[in-house]
């Protein structure tokens, strides 16, 4: 029918334009990749040439280059770890850190339970995980009143649970007339990672948010920083 | 002369790894193991002072190795490329003496083994994450 | 007004959506920097070592390992090169080579005007030019009936047209009628890059794509792989 049509072209639209920003964004990496890297590795492998050569001829030359290559290879490497770093992304336990000092700030008790540490969650859900705490913790903070603030994170079999608990006014009716981005943008963000997004309220506000596990054949893969 | 195996899945690695060491006057290089479960078997057999450990290695890994390995009186030093969180935590726990960046200059390492073997453990800062 | 608001809000979903498509991206690129640069950067920097330890003990095995230095040097930048590339995406130069191959075999004469080698584009226009050329001529193919195709390169100050002309049937009524995907994923990926697309049919059919140029301060930074 028409309607299914329609969603049909915009999930086509949708999906083309998610490959033009991967593409966008390999394009980016990929310069620095070549100013970075590029010049550091031809730099190595210009001067472990030269020494080879100059091993007979002027051995202290040749062990001055040496040093060189060693040094330029230690300053790559740490190049390529901070690369990785950044494209990791935000790290829950980062997020939980900044948490503490935002609720701190508002002279609000935070409470945590559980480790923030994961294991059996992909990076881009662990992202979303923080993204989405970081949005309920501002909500909190915002709208609340509360006296007290709990994260709780629950690690199951096949899923994540966390939640963000707090012992403020509640949220009476805006649930229904939802003016804000905040609520949306989780919810949104969640569906990407194939995740969820609960919200109860009535004593204080309880945001439960989910996200499935890697399966264990993916975990290999999963390069930490 | 202090005894040393090496664990180290990558045969350059392996290679260059042991012939800095060796180099130096009072070590030895008596084992070189190409994952975990070698490792461990060359240390109950060679009852080396020290054992120089990759982590990421095919079948079982340094931290597991290192973990088997506690109480059996080698000191192990974990050698690797990138921090991943919840490794030094680990680490720790396994009672490693030593945590490196691969690349460190070798007299890092070698003076790294040489206070292992005074009983004083070292970090690479870059390589702990907050606990 | 109320229809402006919804607008708002899909841009706002289209945007939260595309900031995790880049970080997914992001975190597949860093695990193989990761497992590719890595090693060999640690290889690179105990080897180096090593020599500049041997020179004055063992200069033949110093020249040896200073070699192993080279070598991998240059397979590691073998690799750089290569993911750069990958990351680049199609080239126009490739695509037309591909257009070439397609109308031989379809018997369509390809007659070419202009210079496939970009200098004032940028990488992801590029793109998305090759993807706009491959739809057009595939368009050609498949509905024209038509003897010669010609495709024109004509850079501009300010933009890029390129221009694919068939000497076929043109479209007559279909233009109205638009079912397929190939004409809109065209308008939709253009308008990514602030293009534009313009279909004129009358004695066979002529597809205009015009692309913005990169503003001068940003060619610096465009790394050709
Ligand atoms: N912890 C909470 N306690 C009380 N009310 C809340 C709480 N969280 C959300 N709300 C209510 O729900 C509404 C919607 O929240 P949402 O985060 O979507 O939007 P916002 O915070 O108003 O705006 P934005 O997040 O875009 O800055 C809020 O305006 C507030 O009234
Ligand atoms: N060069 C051409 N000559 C004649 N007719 C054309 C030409 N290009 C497009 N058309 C007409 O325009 C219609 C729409 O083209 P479009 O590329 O959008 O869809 P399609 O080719 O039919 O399907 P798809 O591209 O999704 O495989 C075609 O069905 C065809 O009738
Ligand atoms: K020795
Ligand atoms: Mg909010
Ligand atoms: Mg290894
Ligand atoms: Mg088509």
């Amino acid at each position: 029918n028409k309607e299914e049509e329609l969603q049909g072209k915009l999930n086509d639209a949708n999906k083309r334009i998610s490959e033009l920003v991967k593409l966008e964004e390999r394009q980016r990496i990929s310069r620095d990749l070549h100013d970075t890297l590029g010049q550091k590795l031809s730099l190595i492998g210009l001067k472990s040439d030269l020494a080879s050569k100059l091993i007979n001829k002027d051995p202290m030359q040749a062990r001055i280059e040496m040093k060189d290559v060693h040094k330029t290879a230690r300053i790559a490497l740490k190049e390529v770890r901070q690369m990785v770093t950044q494209m990791r992304g935000t790290k829950l336990e980062d997020e939980i850190f900044r948490v503490k000092q935002i609720l701190k700030a508002a002279e609000i008790e935070f409470i945590l339970q559980g480790n923030p540490k994961l294991t059996n969650t992909s990076l881009i859900a662990e992202n979303v995980v923080s993204m989405c705490i970081k949005e309920a913790v501002t909500n909190v903070v915002k709208h609340s009143n509360a006296a007290n603030c709990s994260v709780v994170i629950e690690p199951r079999q096949n899923e994540l649970v966390v939640r963000v608990i707090d012992d403020g006014v509640g949220m009476g009716n805006s649930l229904k007339n939802m003016s804000g981005n905040g609520l949306q943008g989780m919810r949104e963000r969640l569906e990407f990672v194939n995740g969820s997004l609960e919200v109860v309220s009535n004593l204080g506000t309880t945001v439960t948010i989910k996200v499935p596990n890697v399966f264990n054949q993916m975990k290999e893969g999963e390069g930490e920083g | 002369m202090i005894k040393i195996v090496i664990a180290e899945d990558q045969k350059m690695l392996l290679g260059a790894l042991s012939a800095l060491i060796d180099l130096e006057e009072d070590m030895t290089v008596v084992g070189r193991a190409g994952n975990g479960e070698e490792a461990v078997k060359l240390v109950r057999q060679h009852k080396p002072d020290i054992c120089i450990m990759d982590i990421e290695m095919p079948g079982k890994s340094g931290l597991e190795a290192a973990e088997e390995l506690k109480g059996f009186g080698c000191k192990v030093i974990i050698l690797t490329t990138f921090a991943r969180s919840g490794y030094f935590e680990r680490a720790l726990k396994a009672g490693v003496y030593g945590y490196m960046l691969k690349d460190s200059p070798s007299d890092e390492l070698t003076s790294a083994i040489r206070s292992a073997m005074s009983g004083k453990r070292i970090y690479a800062p870059e390589l702990v994450d907050e606990v």
